[in-house]
């Protein structure tokens, strides 16, 4: 019941906005179609504005206030997929109870910071999942919990199924389990704080 | 003078597009709703967004991997599911059940119909706008309830603990007392919720005539489960074809009179009490012990050639498992007959003419798992 | 890894073995109901299995008798499989008559076969695509199994989503996985696939299951996940 | 530190006011970052857990966290929204909450302008938000936010009414419009005895003006995902959700004020500052408790039961309180009279008003289908 933490991917190295766009010779197939919709959303982490105005000697507290703050209240947004949604909930719930952490679900994107992709991405949501990515505001982090979302778990081998949701967005954090259980997720979440303070000054 | 309409000020329907991800789609679920200021004028359910092929999976296992697709299906009645396709290869194989398999069986999968209502009164009473009190009412009884599961089967979620032709294991020593104990937790927690929703004014006003769906159209629709009763069809599947031991118990049905939400909420809540004594009748006749898988049980799972269509009684409506098999140790065709799915195509009828929070609670009031809905 | 304490998952019983054996014998874990047992299986062997659902003919006074009183000039092929435990009567219709005998089923007094349980799409490969429906009637308590079948070349059926408005979403479902078009229906877009998807059907036989990639993550720094913890 | 419009200090009546405001808008913004605390915590014990544990003692560094972390989020506009509405929304929200707090006398000598129609000052600046929410919702440019702010500028104008109709009952009872002169009049009696109706009108429609449930449809998460605020983040919407808080300490305040006798009631006024002010805050800490209760344990009400609501139950139920005070003054009737028929009225609003929400005839109950035992005996086995 660890979960594994991957580093930020590195940008794609080739740039497909400035490529001239071939006109398609025959009439794409709904696969071709959907291909091109599944490409992954690069990671940008973005600058914070205190990095450029305030001096050096100042920035070392001032990130390591920002990493506690931060990693004091991560709010996932609710978006519940699968059937590790059920186990999700179970972790905002009474027993496990997340809002000891500080963490609380929030219905927007805007106003969340960690994405919990809880089951089966497949390749119809996988758009949505993208966009709602996008929505959210920097800093963001996600979570790939359970088996599905970490590599496509039990439905890995169907054409429907993206093999795990880091072909489309970044992960942060993989917690495994078919579903996990709420204790995972919550390690998860811890492992999320830890990295949080680990790249405080990055 | 001629007075002219500013085509500015024309009043247009506006298209709202809820979902994929919404709080109140119960998972991701798609609806674009047009409506006139708040009234709904039409729409148009998407799914598919958790489309992930269970049934093409399952044609390339054998029956025994297929158990855990049903789980996975059907994930907040696992053992519904599991009973179903269970009950189907065992039709296929002829094979006989032990009693006592029999009686867990009927033990578990109500119990799994208790915590499916509970997750049920929980995200309604969410739905319909309590600030997650609901849930944290419901949660911990579920958790109860899955500490049971999780001691037969291992697991929280996805037991795949029903086999074809009995069960996977012997349930623990202490397994009718710790049944005996939740059933108390489970009923104060009814009663939580009862307290909190049930005749609360404001809950009742915003369930009550909405909704509304007659015998004929549910009928029409193929709705099934408490979306038919609650339409005034007193049909289950317990009663009218009765599958493994559920013609031993005395119970009774609830039947709704107006067919609308707050019907919906009172049968299953209803449902729960008889659930619960459903529980207490089976814990009373279960043998105390035998075998739990036939004696004449083959060592590989192999089907002679035939077709068959098993159906059980699920937390929301009627499963079945169509099951066509040429024969060897795998399906060849299988399909899942999901009540969620068939429910869920009533939405747009039941829908239009309302008010857009009450989209929010006659889609609650399905009680749809998307997973059983696209499979 | 996370059971609780004082439960393990040890079978007390074994579903190969047989009861005596297993009841007393708490030390087989039991990770599989196949394990080697005694007993040798019941099953005949592999090649004497035969390749057809035995089907015989419905006993008298049947359904389908009723049925063809309800749509005269149909032609249908009426047999029942005896895994079916006599309890449904399968009806073989071919798809030109399909219309008449649902608009049969659902309005005739005699069946009144209200309720579309279940619709399915098969793919039987060389004999081509079958339609499979479950009727069934709340009040006259029977129930109907109808199959229509046609070839890949050819696949249209007439849509019943008129006369079963439960059939609507099946229809678009089946449409989606079998890419059998439902002729007359009214808004046959995919369903469970995106919406521009119209090419490509993944319950057929010959769509092939994708291969498992070796490595997840496309854009994954090396060396990650392999650190500290 | 807000002892600036005690006559002892020396300097020009402006100058007091900008530096007043100054120090309330500081001390409320850390007092509604606790509020939250407060909120999560009570509402945890009501949902059977326990709230934030883990930051700080019982949780108690949460609101800071979250305040530095909003505050360095990234700021998002949306590509399709209007900016100047969008940028501009925050501020007619944000600007109206906070100057409520000139005409707030905290306790007998805190106070930061003595207005002679406070009252008046304090309804009509509570009721601008609405122009901040429609700007919000139309700024955002997304269908939710829309729809929010529309519901909010209906809600909100339909609610002041009934809440300026029990104010104005007060205002006969007391004969004076400012708030200090309504807290002297409760040295023996509060208002709350005189005008129960009165008060049950204010509570319901004071919720309904800081959209806390049942009235939170602008902002209900299952229908409307958020509403106005849907589209902002970072620290646009932490001054949203400040704002909305500071609304809740605004009506809190004056329900204590108005109808819980202030600081003046039970003690008198001679019992120090101190006592004063704590007197002010556990009052005020009713109402918010009582906020918070209903949020836990309430359903929404859909937007056509929330406005026949206003309009057919509040308002004439405010105006049969004006009318009863009228009767009061010009025959002269002795207090009791007015608050057995205030009470009366308020008894018959407390039955109708759920029921005018719910129409029609008395439901039929379900019926049960027996289902007997047809199988075999039990322990047929082994």
């Amino acid at each position: 019941m660890t979960a594994q933490k991957a580093a930020p991917p590195t940008l794609p190295e080739k740039q497909v906005e400035g490529a001239p766009v071939v006109a398609p010779q025959r009439e794409q197939t709904g696969i071709e179609r959907e291909a091109e919709r599944l490409t992954p959303v690069p990671y940008e982490p973005g600058t914070a504005l205190y990095r450029q105005i305030l001096p050096g000697i100042l920035q070392v507290p001032a990130d390591a206030m920002l990493a506690l703050s931060r990693k004091s209240s991560l709010w996932p947004m609710t978006f519940g997929l699968a059937c590790c949604a059920i186990e999700m909930i179970a972790t905002f719930m009474s027993r496990h109870d997340l809002d000891r952490f500080g963490i609380v679900p929030w219905p927007s994107p805007r106003q969340s910071d960690v994405m919990i992709v809880s089951g089966t991405g497949t390749k119809k949501m996988a758009p949505a999942v993208k966009l709602l990515y996008e929505q959210m505001p920097n800093p963001k982090w996600v979570i790939a919990m359970g088996a599905c979302a970490t590599n496509g778990g039990p439905y890995t081998r169907y054409d429907r199924v993206v093999q795990g949701v880091d072909k489309i967005i970044p992960v942060d954090v993989y917690v495994p389990g078919c579903p996990p259980r709420p204790e995972a997720l919550i390690d998860g979440m811890l492992a999320l704080q830890h990295k949080i303070m680990e790249e405080r000054n990055k | 003078m001629v007075l002219e309409r500013d085509p500015a000020l024309e009043v247009v329907d506006m298209p709202i597009n809820m979902g994929p991800q919404h709080p109140s789609t119960h998972g991701v679920f798609r609806m674009v709703l047009v409506v006139n200021g708040e009234k709904i004028v039409d729409l148009v359910p998407h799914i598919g967004y958790m489309h992930r092929g269970g049934e093409k999976l399952m044609e390339a296992m054998d029956f025994r991997q297929g158990i855990g697709y049903c789980d996975r299906t059907e994930y907040l009645a696992q053992f519904s599911a599991e009973l179903a396709y269970c009950l189907a290869v065992e039709r296929l194989m002829d094979l006989q059940v032990p009693e006592r398999a029999e009686y867990i069986r009927v033990i578990l999968t109500e119990m799994n119909r208790l915590s499916s209502h509970f997750m049920f009164a929980g995200a309604f009473g969410v739905d319909a706008g309590v600030f997650a009190t609901s849930f944290t009412y419901a949660f911990p009884q579920r958790e109860f309830l899955q500490e049971v599961f999780e001691e037969v089967s291992g697991d929280r979620l996805m037991y795949a603990y029903f086999r074809v032709g009995g069960l996977a294991w012997e349930v623990p020593d202490n397994f009718v007392q710790r049944v005996h104990e939740v059933l108390v937790h489970s009923a104060q927690g009814l009663k939580d919720i009862d307290d909190l929703l049930t005749k609360n004014e404001i809950f009742m006003a915003r369930c009550q005539n909405i909704g509304n769906f007659s015998a004929d159209q549910a009928i029409a629709y193929g709705l099934s489960g408490p979306m038919l009763r609650a339409s005034g069809v007193p049909w289950d599947l317990r009663k009218d074809e009765p599958y493994s031991v559920y013609d031993r118990f005395n119970f009774e049905i609830p039947v709704g009179n107006y067919g609308d939400v707050y019907d919906r909420y009172l049968v299953r809540m209803e449902e729960m009490r008889q659930s619960i004594s459903i529980i207490e009748q089976a814990l009373e006749q279960l043998p105390p012990d035998g075998p739990i898988v036939p004696e004449k049980m083959p060592r590989r799972l192999r089907t002679p050639p035939g077709e068959v269509y098993a159906k059980v009684e699920a937390p929301r409506g009627e499963w079945g498992v169509y099951l066509v098999s040429k024969g060897g140790d795998k399906p060849y065709r299988l399909k899942m007959r999901s009540p969620s799915f068939c429910n869920l195509s009533a939405l747009r009828d039941m829908t239009i003419g309302q008010y857009l929070a009450d989209a929010v609670m006659i889609l609650g009031s399905m009680d749809i798992v998307l997973c059983d809905v696209d499979r | 890894m996370t059971l609780p304490e004082g439960q393990e998952p040890d079978a007390t019983s074994d579903p190969g073995a047989t009861p005596e054996a297993a009841a007393p014998a708490p030390e087989v874990a039991a990770e599989t109901p196949a394990k080697p047992a005694a007993e040798r299986p019941v099953r005949p062997a592999k090649e004497a299995e035969p390749k057809e659902a035995p089907r015989v003919a419905p006993p008298a006074g049947s359904i389908n008798e009723t049925l063809a009183a309800a749509a005269p000039g149909v032609v249908f092929n009426a047999y029942m499989v005896p895994e079916m435990k006599g309890e449904c009567v399968t009806v073989e219709v071919s798809r030109d008559d399909l219309t008449a005998v649902m608009t049969a089923a659902r309005d005739d007094e005699r069946l009144d076969l209200k309720y579309l349980r279940c619709l399915s799409g098969v793919d039987w490969q060389d004999e081509g695509l079958e339609v499979v429906y479950h009727l069934w009637s709340f009040t006259k308590k029977h129930s109907l199994q109808v199959k229509t079948r046609v070839t890949y070349d050819d696949a249209n059926v007439p849509s019943i989503a008129t006369i079963y408005p439960a059939a609507d979403w099946h229809e678009r479902e089946t449409r989606d996985m079998f890419g059998i078009n439902f002729e007359g229906h009214w808004n046959l877009v995919p369903l469970l696939l995106p919406e521009d998807m119209t090419d490509h059907f993944p319950l057929r036989k010959d769509n092939p299951l994708q291969e498992i990639e070796e490595w997840q993550g496309e854009n994954l720094r090396d060396g990650a996940g392999e650190g500290d913890e | 530190m807000m002892l600036l419009a005690a006559p002892s200090i020396d300097m020009p009546g402006w100058l007091a006011s900008i530096i007043g405001l100054v120090a309330i808008t500081l001390v409320m913004t850390v007092g509604v970052a606790y509020a939250t605390w407060y909120e999560r915590k009570i509402i945890a014990r009501m949902q059977l857990r326990l709230g934030p544990t883990r930051v700080g003692p019982f949780g108690l560094l949460q609101p800071i966290a979250d305040m530095v972390k909003l505050l360095v989020k990234e700021d998002l506009r949306p590509a399709t929204a209007d900016p100047v509405a969008f940028e501009l929304a925050v501020f007619a929200i944000f600007i109206p909450a906070f100057i409520a707090f000139v005409a707030v006398p905290f306790t007998s000598d805190w106070l930061i302008s003595p207005l002679p129609l406070s009252l008046v000052y304090l309804l009509a600046i509570s009721g601008l938000s609405f122009i901040g929410f429609l700007m919000a919702g139309w700024g955002s440019d997304n269908k939710y936010a829309l729809l929010g702010g529309m519901r909010a500028a209906a809600q909100l104008i339909s609610y002041e009414i009934p809440l300026i109709l029990a104010m104005i009952g007060v205002v006969m009872v007391t004969a004076s419009a400012d708030v200090y002169q309504i807290i002297l009049f409760q040295d023996r009696i509060p208002l709350i005895a005189l005008q129960p109706l009165g008060f049950l009108i204010f509570l319901t429609a004071s919720i309904a003006e800081v959209e806390r449930p049942p009235f939170d449809i602008p902002t209900g998460e299952s229908e409307v995902a958020g509403g106005v605020f849907i589209e902002f983040s970072g620290i646009r919407w932490s001054m949203f959700q400040l704002t909305s808080y500071v609304n809740m300490y605004v009506f809190a305040l004056l329900g204590a004020f108005v109808f819980l006798g202030g600081w003046e009631w039970p003690f008198g006024r001679d019992i120090g500052w101190g006592y004063q002010l704590l007197l002010t805050v556990v009052k005020m800490s009713l109402f918010i408790f009582f906020y918070l209760w209903i949020r836990a344990s309430f359903p929404r009400m859909r937007v056509d039961q929330l406005m026949s609501y206003a309009w057919k139950v509040l308002i004439p139920f405010a105006l049969l309180q004006i009318f009863l005070n009228g009767l009061f003054i010009v025959y002269d009737a002795p207090g009791v009279v007015l608050a057995a028929a205030s009470a009366a009225g308020a008894a018959a609003l407390a039955y109708l008003a759920f029921r005018s929400v719910r129409r029609g005839e008395p439901r039929k109950p379900l019926r049960m289908v027996p289902v007997r035992a047809t199988g075999a005996p039990a322990r047929s086995a082994t």
